[in-house]
């Protein structure tokens, strides 16, 4: 019926996955998309290295609720070093829809949020001289 | 008028062009060309073309012929006889921008009120705040009604401050359609002594303007909007106005005499024009104001009042639709609206895979947006070369957004 | 590099266009357009059009892509890698008046100093005698000696007060064709901590310009000289210096966010593009940087060597010809020169009878008449199409000049 | 040989009728043509309403010198109501050369400094309620 809203989409949109909020947390980010008022907030909560659990919460258009929530379910349980490696291409072929320019900026307000969150915790790549 | 017939002088949108299958609903933000404009300038370009002023050989005079005609061509499209009073900018944008800095810098200080409003497109609030807080001026708004009409009643309560120097509203609002009473206003204004500043970007494409009837102060429109070339507007202003305001821009062209230390400056219009003009855009411009003029303005205008009112009627039928601003009768071709809860950008992508153009944002009027409780909201807007086909297949798409997004009702 | 065949791309020029026998000698003013460009405009227009950026439909995402790949052009052109730093304006006005307003209102306080050179055109004057009237800085002077070369030992003893926030001069002078030693220019004003205006309308078109390795933090540049449409130009600014400026023109697309009472800027480029931009001369812009590069600006600059060199040569034949400005291996291909006492209006009229199209007049330079002791000044100035029959031409329509006015050897 | 230099006009060039100034006269103008520098200063001796005598001086092009030479002819020993009712196209028609849109304020400089010159004498038109 669509290129871009297939069902897996769709689904991921209407009954999003680890949505919600974590209190207490170890990292927590939120951004927008200013041209089109999405909102993503990502809650993170750590076990060592690892991604023990992920929340994420926000409003705005079904390729970028969806998306995040397909991230959520990519990232949970794995490491900082992991999410650092994950590019936004690994993302685009999990989302397996044609994303045109415009709408790029929907489908990786997500990743943008969860790497400000992760880093927010362990340090930006290139901070204190790493 | 016969908005299919009037397609075909549009090359992208007509039986040869790339869009023929396209239904451009997005004249808003900018219009189709039709090949009268296109080929304005291809000729001034391929048999005209040279720097406008000064130059004593053919060809410059030609150029400084051509950019003379276009001007008296946009004057009389406006109904202006002096013209010096129309200032060729880039955009409604530079026009606006042009009035804050040489008007406002020199006119306005602590204590002086501007007036805008609720529902101003971005080019017409973020020049203001500039402005007012360089000049420790202040900006107040007029606010905007449940059914997207301006509240005078602020206007009223502002001039009666004496404190109001200018108010600089829109014509017609790019996001509700509202076509706002703009003769009131400046009657308003006028009484207390301040300035009017239209911002005409939605006004001039759609409805007949006569600035020597409406009595404004400034008048601002891009060409762009209303089948002219990109990089072609409007200010207008009165000219006692402009003659004692400072220029804006320095440079070639605006001024009479330069010493090292000091500049005389030129007459009207040439004091606000520095630099090479872009003669081809005013070309193309003034060739876009006699096409709109053969079609007639007050055709246009009620072409767009009935397509208009039949979009109405068809997206009122649909479950969950929701549509801001007044009733079709005093808008605009300008419908903004949402589909249940579906995200406007979700409703633009399903509709371009439909081959359908809708701007879907804020439409650059993020204060509007928040005073309706939106974060977006998708546009559909009309002109001459749309017809009831075309509302009918956006209808039959937004129905396909229904059924994709499994709407009730769908 | 053949200017007959050249001439050909120039549908003006051309054996079937309207200039066919035109010897067209004012391309300082403004250069003819070849077909490429007006191509490339035409294609936009007919197929790629709609308004840029947010835009979710097809047509918008092309319109957008092809205002990007313009950026890229132009980038690519003056080896600027970061497309954040290359703002697209309407001409070198503009740019300029955009470092003036911008650069300057928030920089400049009493006791700085802003200096410029008595051979500048009045683009690189007024901003700066506007922007100095307003912050009480003072606007000083590079002097130009008798050969038309600037004196680096006002810039020196200048610089050496520590009073100079900013240096703004020309590249190449557009009356006397000197190329300055722009190189050393910013290696004396870096060296005191002051920042470096070019003024490129006359260089970008006729050298190759490299703004990597020039390391100037300004350029400013017009379309219309170098082949592109009127209304195209650029401004360069270093990102550090770009970032922490203020805004320029407010509007749309210059915004990251508005509301009724304040406004967050949006990333570089977009902060100080306000307003529908003119996408349509960008593109023909870009296609004008494509264009040259393809013919070589080292050849180009080669071309205009010759050929300048040739005209010197020639017109030094004509008893009581005057040039001015430095030989022929120093200058750009400009040549302003007076014919006897035979005012230059007198000499630009007779040559356009010969169909002979050259500038007489001040240039917008009038401070560097002023300092030359002359009213005006004759010019003829050479582009890509010219050929040494072109030149041959000019000569023998001056000599009938000298014939008309009787004067001694005629 | 040329369209627009004819030999009436390069003779008024070469021997300017008329050429000088008054000392003392009853009025005096000079104005500039900017864009190309010509400058034109006319002055005049009146006898009532007549004009006595007329000079001029200035520098400039061959066609705003020669137009003004002419001018000085017509309008010596005329009156003040004559220049008021001199037209460009009187100027033109004298000159009878033709003058493109460039060159038109060369040509009229002299009449513009002439009529403000008489002006100045007898006060503008429409001034003091007359
Ligand atoms: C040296 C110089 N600077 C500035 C300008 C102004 O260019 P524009 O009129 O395109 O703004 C010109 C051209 O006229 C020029 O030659
Ligand atoms: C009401 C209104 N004002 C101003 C503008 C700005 O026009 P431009 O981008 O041509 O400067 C627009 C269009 O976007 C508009 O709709």
């Amino acid at each position: 019926m669509s290129d871009l809203y297939r069902d897996q989409i769709l689904d991921h949109y209407r009954n999003p996955r680890n949505h919600g909020t974590l209190e207490p947390h170890d990292a927590s980010f939120e951004d927008t998309n200013p041209l089109c008022g999405d909102r993503v907030r990502i809650d993170l909560r750590f076990d060592g290295e690892r991604i023990a659990d992920i929340k994420f919460s926000g409003r705005g258009c079904a390729i970028s609720q969806a998306a995040t929530s397909m991230l959520t379910e990519m990232v949970k349980g794995q490491t900082i070093a992991d999410v650092r490696e994950l590019t936004k291409d690994d993302l685009l072929d999990e989302l397996g829809i044609p994303i045109s320019p415009a709408r790029l900026k929907c489908a990786l307000l997500g990743l943008k949020v969860l790497k400000a969150s992760a880093y927010g915790y362990t340090g930006w790549p290139g901070d204190g001289g790493s | 008028m016969d908005p299919v017939e009037i397609r075909e002088q549009f090359p992208l949108l007509s039986s040869h062009g790339v869009g023929r299958s396209v239904v451009y609903l997005d004249s808003a933000a900018s219009s189709q060309k039709p090949a009268a404009v296109l080929d304005a300038m291809r000729s001034y370009y391929e048999n005209d073309y040279a720097n406008v002023h000064r130059g004593v050989y053919a060809l410059a005079e030609r150029s400084t012929e051509a950019y003379d005609n276009a001007r008296r061509q946009v004057a009389a499209f406006f109904n202006v006889a002096d013209l010096g009073e129309v200032i060729f900018v880039r955009n409604t944008t530079e026009a606006i921008n042009l009035v804050a800095y040489s008007w406002g810098l020199a006119n306005l200080g602590v204590g002086d009120v501007v007036v805008i409003s609720e529902m101003e497109h971005h080019s017409n609030i973020v020049p203001w705040q500039i402005v007012c807080a360089r000049t420790g001026s202040r900006l107040e708004f007029m606010r905007v009604d449940g059914s997207g009409r301006l509240v005078l009643e602020d206007l009223d309560r502002l001039l009666a401050t004496g404190r109001v120097r200018l108010v600089a509203t829109c014509h017609v609002s790019n996001v509700l359609g509202t076509v706002n009473p703009v003769e009131t206003i400046v009657a308003k204004a006028h009484a207390h002594g301040a300035l009017v500043l239209l911002d005409g970007a939605q006004g001039a494409p759609h409805l007949p303007v006569d600035l020597s009837a409406l009595r404004a102060d400034f008048y601002a429109c891009s060409g762009h909007k209303m089948c002219g070339p990109m990089g072609s507007g409007m200010l207008f202003g009165r000219r006692a106005l402009l003659e004692a305001m400072p220029p804006f821009l320095g440079g070639g062209d605006m001024i009479r005499q330069v010493t090292l230390r000091d500049s005389l400056w030129a007459d009207l219009p040439a004091k606000f024009e520095a630099g090479t003009p872009s003669v081809a855009d005013a070309v193309g411009f003034g060739a876009a104001c006699e096409y709109l003029s053969g079609l007639g303005m007050q055709a246009i205008h009620q072409h767009e009042l009935e397509i208009t009112r039949y979009a109405w009627e068809q997206l009122l039928e649909l479950p969950d639709i929701e549509i801001y601003g007044p009733p079709p009768e005093e808008r605009g071709g300008v419908i903004a609206f949402n589909s249940g809860d579906v995200h406007a950008h979700d409703v633009a992508s399903i509709l371009d895979e439909d081959g359908i153009a809708i701007r879907a944002g804020h439409h650059c009027a993020q204060p509007l947006h928040e005073r309706l409780g939106l974060a977006a909201s998708a546009r559909a807007s009309f002109y001459v070369y749309n017809s009831r086909a075309d509302v009918d297949r956006l209808v039959d798409s937004l129905r396909r957004v229904r059924s994709i997004f499994a709407l009730p009702g769908a």
